[in-house]
């Protein structure tokens, strides 16, 4: 039989997007699955967004609530900025994914369900008393679809006389195909995938394409589904698209970077999780001139950085919170030196070592504040997986434009998030200036490390150049000279133009940007990765008739400056942010506006009803919303 | 092209030197300003990185490029420095607490990376800087500002450390015994890989005479032995003291008791650190205690070197990375 | 001839209060002849402030202006709580002394000049052309007392047949007697102190000695002077007082809060400018069960305190700005695993090395936001050296109560600086009690570690309790157990929890009291070392006509609960810091009041005059001050 | 007081434990339990203190006190802990990275104090907790997620380290040998003072194998050698091979080739750490590598015991503190 979707015989159904979430035992190899309906679906033309979602441990105990994998994306036919809600499709393979999951599937939702999975075995692992698929209420509330998963991709693979383990490791593919069929997906890509990830052991990847081609029969042969889905393709910008998930991007985004500058890149780090994966991407591209530097500490790692920076290298420098704490030292160093460099953090769940697996955007005030004196730097943050691609070419732009460390703050849920990225034309890239001065013509002129220019940077005279030789320190220094100075107005002077120099950035930063109407009743200001859920959200409620308008901060420090009049043209400011109120506070504090908090702190983004009703419920104080809220009963996009 | 001769005023900044009088920091720079003519870097080509300490304002007055950075961390900024910038000469200036106490771990890590750097180890045995808390190579007992009845905690053995650490390159010298710093200095610079030097240098405020027994002119001869490859370990005004090895131990024996080749012979170049770490333990008033270079291998791959050739083996595998190419790459698709 | 006040018979002027300051080259023994003048001042029952400034070199290059050390003290018959702004007299003993000070003396002041110090030789250090003593503005400006103080020196111990080295060592001593004698103060405390410091070298004894009796006997037979000054007794509370620095201080607040809590102290630290001194003093005090360790860096230090807090010790770590910076990831873990500690930050001159020895308020927001992910801590701040003994027993009162770190800003010049301090009655202080849980009565219960009291703290479970062992860690903790948990809800439940548990602290803490009215014109809100010198400007302004209040705030976090309510009572509300604004800034978010800042960044404290300009303007705002800037002009107390 | 009489199952605390199937932490926190019941210290006096890594959640399986602290710390809090509470077993759990990267300093600082507590090291040469980067004990050109084209650092060597750094107690074993575990945990623990040891644990998911040449039963005997005190140094599954001493340099020979007392004799109590020195430096292929107890030196004061006799001096010759005469020393005066 031959398994392409447009071999399939089955009714269609056309929707307009799925969210699908996959949920086994990490060993199911759940991320794999999940990673590979992306990507066809990407293929496909869909627009995509993720959200993987695992066990702090490496291994964590098999068949356990703790160990279980999950998966999710969301493919759509138009423009969707979240990985989505409520699942339309579960596919778990055991009974912790189910009970650990079902929670999220919506009503009359489709439950796929490895049968073989459900033993007594499994239950007591899972600490369940019963079958869960007894349940009748399953039954009632979803379209349970069971499936002899185990078994029958023993059977698919046997000719191939593998030992039951290795057979057995081959059951995810089977899901997938069963999932591709439901989904109309072509198993190419998967195909190719098979290949070349396991083109050298050519029985298992036969055991892994069977097993595929075993699924996808599976859903067309049996009746179990009768009736398979469709998406089409969204309509995107027209261009070359390619999957991105978000550390890739902000490594790619360095990359460019380094490019439009001219320069080689150094990247000084220590692992961390989630933002290890940098360094991972980033130590292949040694033929792009990177150097990438595992330091014995994060300490050591920026202080690196520093050094190569001295140099005239382009130096980056990342971690998550618990390691930026540990730059703090340094990065004050870096800002009083005056030489450019990136700092990022991918924030992950706080305070101290937290939920290092999961989400949090709780590192901002410790950006803005976690060092000893008045140590102002600019801080920007990415919205979404492929944003980073441009946040730390525009973090990079501005540290040499400034001559500052400049911070980045990602986090885990764009870092280990995806979805497509329109390639860019490098060759219409613009250029990223960098100026390095030369030899001075007259030998007797004193060379002035800390003389200005209209950005009030300093020179970037790096080491080699004959006649600029100056010493640079953490000892406050001479305004000009660069010399050690304890001369209180000097001191005064060199605090105000450091804050200064700053402060001057929100001139060549572009204004916010609002999406809706530009004042009026509720606005509602994000940053950093919560920007899809906030997005979904205000244009479903603008959708369902309130007035509301959405300001998406990307420049944390400074804010730009049309920010605080934006402000006061609303009567609510909203503040969504999963923390406590970090930028509410830096709002309140400088435009002295009532901002209200949306806050959520546990370790996970925001979904879109949550902010949804939260912005209703401020939007709709005083007024009747009885359209509206009907409105809103109807899930749009 | 023809170099200018530089002589060692060149190297004098223009900031006024702001040790306490009689300060043995004093005479290393002065070794140091003697040194770097006869190099053959241009100025412009030598960096200067350290710490926090007295010590550690070293930078300031060289006319050198510089950077006088945070406390104990000095070496973290050679390293990257000199990892992209190979055709730099990095020097580290530091202190026994800059190197031992807070940035003891970046020590053991530049050292065992074997980065091309040279590392001077001012070591006054106190906190210089702070005015005068012990430090990690203060002796047991000794009464400072933080040890009123005495310090508990037993020294660190810089050179110990370093060998164990992998070091390629440790050497001792002393401020007051000038010739002898400024060669040791000169050899620190022409080792190819991390560089030790440990100077013994006098705090005169605050921890005045500490190694008066080596720094001591008339003392010295009995106190130290002076390290030279291939040559036998003699010692003593007279050189009427040596140190031969019995079993895995070392003694002190005179040279008139003794035949000439039952001395242990100093070796440098040897792999195993072993002997070098056995020297390292010599200690007064035991036994004379050793200066010079202890250990000086060659060959081992200095970190920079091999940083910047796995980019040159990349580009001659892959050829230059070719951006668009990279982004091009994988599974992509068109939409119209 | 005798050397006491009372044998004098010059003619005598009483006089409220004096400002003297008395500056030569950092060998010269300022800071030893600041010490004596003061402790004689406070013996003779006058209220005193001081203010030590040192250059930051151990022994800087003698003779330059980079090398002068300097001590002023204010004495006076009335409370007084800065070390004043002008100077009635200056003491100079160096050329360098005289340029670099000048310009602190009152017209009219008195300059006393050791002749002897003024040579060509000594110009050139001080880079200077030509005598400064010949300029004739000098004479017609101030009340000049030339003395050839070491010629007089040298003759006065001539007969001791000491070296001329050491000869003109005990010149600071001459210098003393000619001030001693200027102000009437007594010799008799700085004899015995000659006795005790010098005893083990009679010669050296005697040669300060009569030192000190020639420049008294130099005063009292030459006319240079005409009349010598009396500032009576001050009217402090009735008790027993000794001198005291902010450093010690605090040290003996520690050893009193170790005492009224039955434990003994752990203090673990790294040296650091201006902090180390209180290691120095603590470690003097093992005979009260004090152990001090010195660690290999702060890191270790605040690892090893929360080592000592979980074994059931009272434990304490210091630093400054950097070493601060370096503790943030140990403090999130100690707020994480709720054990009582205090962390005290001795403030410098920042950012990074900054001014090491100079003062500045620069690390509140540190204090507040410098860890990773939501990390509340309490904090307070002493407002004056005596003050820090206060604090710091508040401070670890509320971390026992709240099983938290709690953080104590000092700063450089609260903590060099010293004033008179009412000896508290030891047998009279409250306990601050502490409670380890004991094994339980009932074995099968399991104990709860994270169960919380009503402060929401948890049990100080100690090991070697049997029965209560439990683990405690940085990942977030499961309510009740403290086991490791990724529970989401339970994320927002501690984090909730851990915020909550700070906020309360407000309920136990007094309210915010006011200096003046209660409402009004204006309210100058300030914090940490400023107080004198806001109090004192603040008074200054009220006499002269001025509502202005003045409410100084000893906790910044959580702040008083009354606070707000405050703020919104005045139409202006001044913040003057020692930094770009941090209090200023935590205030407008809090409370929404458009606070003013009144901020200097020199590494200097505050002088009250500066105060006082920037108060009178905001107050003066569309209003006729013609009346208020008469009585400002006459200098007030 | 009768002590009940507690077996391992005693020590295992209510958590599940989540190491990775077949990772050699299983044995590792097997063996401890079965040394704990042995020593005859109640579970309440007993700490377990960690760092960060798959290693240090040790503690949560242990039902005694325990701190599961940050990355590299763990010795700081133990020494806080231990000289404040002398009463207590401190034992400090930690891995080749969080011990020697992030936390190299505070690893040398406590061996050198001598605190009074037993590390445990689990070198399993990478970092497993985040997947699989190479570590300071990983090979030279190893392979990993950071290193693509081979690791460039030179390794360090752990217990040259510690032996450079002062250590008092250090040896080696291995999670699969067992028996020779439980002994070395148990010999740690009876050390006064502070005890490394370094457990060769594999990482089955990042680094499986990497230490199979010792772990491997049928490796084991031709490739790790079996230190003994006072014992000459033997090995070889038919025990036919043995270590000599040649000037200074160490080599294998055939004991039937060699009189017995040629053979290099183990003596572990030797004050002077050359020997042991030495020893660390026997690495494999080129030698069978040492395992059992290196070193173990007495009578060296504990950082804890000092700290405490220093207290108690004080109060012998001052008295305990009196607060109220304290405050009220120096000079003072009344106002009425
Ligand atoms: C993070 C940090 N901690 C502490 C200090 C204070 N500090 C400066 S130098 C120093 C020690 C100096 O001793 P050493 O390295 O021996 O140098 P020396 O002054 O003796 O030359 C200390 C503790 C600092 N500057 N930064
Ligand atoms: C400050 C900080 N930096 C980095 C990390 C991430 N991290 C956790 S464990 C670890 C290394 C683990 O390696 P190892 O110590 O060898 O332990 P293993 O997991 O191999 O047992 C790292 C880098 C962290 N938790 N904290
Ligand atoms: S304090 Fe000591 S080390 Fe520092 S400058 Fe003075 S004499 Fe030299
Ligand atoms: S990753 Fe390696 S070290 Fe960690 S638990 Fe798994 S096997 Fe063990
Ligand atoms: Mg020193
Ligand atoms: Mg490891």
């Amino acid at each position: 039989m031959e398994t392409s979707p447009e071999s399939s015989n089955s009714p269609v159904e056309h929707v307009s997007g799925i969210t699908v979430r996959l949920a086994g035992d990490s060993g199911d190899g759940m991320q794999l699955l999940g990673t590979q309906l992306t990507n066809t679906s990407a293929l496909a033309g869909n627009d995509v967004a993720t959200f993987p979602d695992f066990p702090a441990e490496i291994r964590a105990p098999r068949g356990t609530r703790a160990g279980v994998s999950g998966f999710q994306v969301q493919f759509a036919a138009e423009e969707i900025f979240t990985p989505g809600d409520t699942l339309d499709c579960l596919v778990v393979m055991n009974p912790a994914a189910l009970v650990t999951n079902l929670a999220d599937l919506r009503k009359g939702g489709i439950l796929v369900v490895n049968e073989d999975g459900f033993n007594e075995k499994e239950f007591k692992l899972a600490k369940i008393d019963k079958n869960p698929l007894e349940d009748e209420v399953l039954e009632s509330s979803y379209r349970i679809v069971k499936v002899s998963m185990t078994k029958l991709t023993r059977e698919a693979v046997s000719e191939l006389g593998l030992s039951v383990k290795i057979a057995d490791r081959c059951k995810n593919f089977f899901a997938m195909g069963l999932v591709y069929w439901l989904f109309g997906r072509s198993l190419e890509p998967t195909l190719r995938f098979i290949q070349d990830k396991f083109g050298k052991k050519p029985d298992v990847a036969q055991a892994n394409e069977s097993a595929l081609r075993a699924g996808w029969a599976f859903g067309e042969t049996t009746e179990a589904f009768g009736v398979s889905y469709r998406v089409e393709a969204a309509e995107l910008e027209p261009g070359t698209y390619k999957n991105v998930m978000g550390n890739q991007a902000l490594a790619w985004g360095l990359l460019a970077a380094a490019h439009r500058s001219g320069k080689e890149l150094f990247y000084g780090t220590y692992p961390i999780t989630p933002a290890s994966d940098i360094l991972h991407e980033l130590t292949k591209y040694k033929n792009f001139g990177v150097r990438t530097f595992q330091a014995e500490d994060e300490i050591a790692a920026v202080g690196a950085t520093i050094g190569a920076a001295f140099g005239g290298t382009m130096a980056v420098t990342a971690s998550s919170g618990p390691g930026i704490a540990l730059k703090a030292e340094a990065m004050g160093l870096g800002m009083m030196v005056e030489l450019p460099m990136v700092v990022i953090n991918v924030q992950r769940g706080g305070p101290s070592t937290g939920l290092p697996t999961k989400t949090e955007q709780s590192d901002l005030l410790q950006a803005m504040f976690g060092r000893n004196g008045e140590s102002p730097l600019p801080i920007l943050a990415p919205q979404s997986p492929g944003d980073c691609f441009d946040v730390v070419q525009e973090a990079w732009r501005l540290a040499v434009e400034c001559m500052t460390p400049v911070m980045v703050l990602s986090d885990g849920y764009i870092a280990n998030g995806s979805e497509p990225w329109k390639i860019p034309d490098v060759a219409s890239m613009d250029p990223i200036v960098v100026h390095h001065p030369d030899a001075p013509g007259d030998a007797d002129e004193p060379f002035l490390p800390y003389m200005r220019d209209e950005n009030l940077a300093r020179p970037w005279a790096i080491p080699g150049t004959d006649g600029l030789m100056h010493r640079i320190g953490g000892l406050e220094k001479e305004d000009g000279t660069g010399n050690v100075s304890y001369d209180p107005a000097n001191h005064q002077h060199m605090t105000d133009t450091r804050a200064q120099k700053v402060a001057l950035v929100a001139e060549r930063i572009p204004e916010q940007e609002v999406f809706g109407e530009t004042e009026g009743e509720v606005l509602v200001v994000s940053w950093g990765g919560t920007y899809g859920a906030c997005h979904t959200a205000v244009s479903r409620c603008q959708r369902a008739g309130l007035t509301v308008s959405h300001a998406h901060v990307r420049y944390l420090n400074p804010l730009p400056r049309n920010l605080g009049d934006l402000l006061k043209s609303f009567k609510t400011v909203l503040v969504p942010e999963l923390n406590t109120g970090q930028l509410r506070m830096l709002l309140r504090h400088q435009y002295l506006v009532d901002c209200i908090g949306i806050n959520k702190v546990q370790g996970k983004p925001f979904t879109v009803t949550e902010l949804v009703e939260a912005i209703r419920d401020q939007a709709c104080i005083g007024k009747d919303c009885t359209v509206v809220d009907q409105k809103l009963k109807i899930r749009v996009g | 092209m023809n170099l200018p001769v530089l002589k060692a005023a060149d190297f004098a900044s223009d900031q006024d030197v702001r040790w306490c009088p009689g300060c043995g920091d004093y005479s290393i720079l002065a070794q140091m300003k003697k040194v770097l003519p006869t190099l053959g870097v241009p100025r412009e080509k030598i960096v200067f990185i350290s710490g926090i300490g007295c010590s550690s304002r070293f930078p300031y007055y060289m006319n050198t490029y510089g950077m006088h950075s945070i406390h104990g961390r000095a070496p973290t900024f050679a390293t990257g420095l000199k990892a992209t910038r190979p055709d730099l000469m990095v020097w580290v200036i530091t202190g026994d607490g800059d190197a031992l106490s807070i940035g003891g771990n970046h020590f053991i890590h530049a050292l065992r990376r074997n980065v091309d750097v040279n590392i001077v180890l001012f070591n006054n045995r106190i906190y210089g800087l702070t005015k005068g808390q012990y430090s990690p190579t203060s002796g047991e007992g000794q009464v400072t500002k933080s040890t009123p009845m005495g310090s508990i905690d037993h020294p660190l053995n810089p050179l110990s450390v370093a060998l164990a650490a992998e070091a390629t390159f440790v050497a001792r010298s002393i401020d007051a015994h000038v010739k002898h710093l400024e060669a040791t200095l000169k050899r620190a610079a022409e080792h190819k890989g991390t560089s030790l030097v440990e100077v013994y240098q006098n705090c005169n405020v605050f921890n005045d005479g500490a190694m008066s027994y080596a720094q001591d002119r008339t003392q010295r001869p009995e106190n130290t032995i002076e390290l030279e490859h291939g040559k036998p370990l003699i010692f003593g005004k007279d050189r009427d003291k040596g140190i031969r090895m019995v079993g895995n131990r070392l003694e002190i024996v005179r040279t008139a008791d003794v035949p000439a080749d039952d001395l242990l012979i100093h070796d440098e170049k040897t792999l195993d650190p072993t002997q070098h770490f056995m020297l390292s333990r010599m200690r007064h008033p035991e036994f004379p205690e050793p200066i010079g270079v202890f250990r000086d291998v060659q060959g081992i791959a200095t970190y920079d070197d091999q940083i910047n050739d796995q980019v040159a083996a990349a580009r001659d595998a892959k050829g230059t990375g070719d951006l668009q190419q990279l982004f091009n790459s994988g599974d992509t698709w068109e939409v119209a």
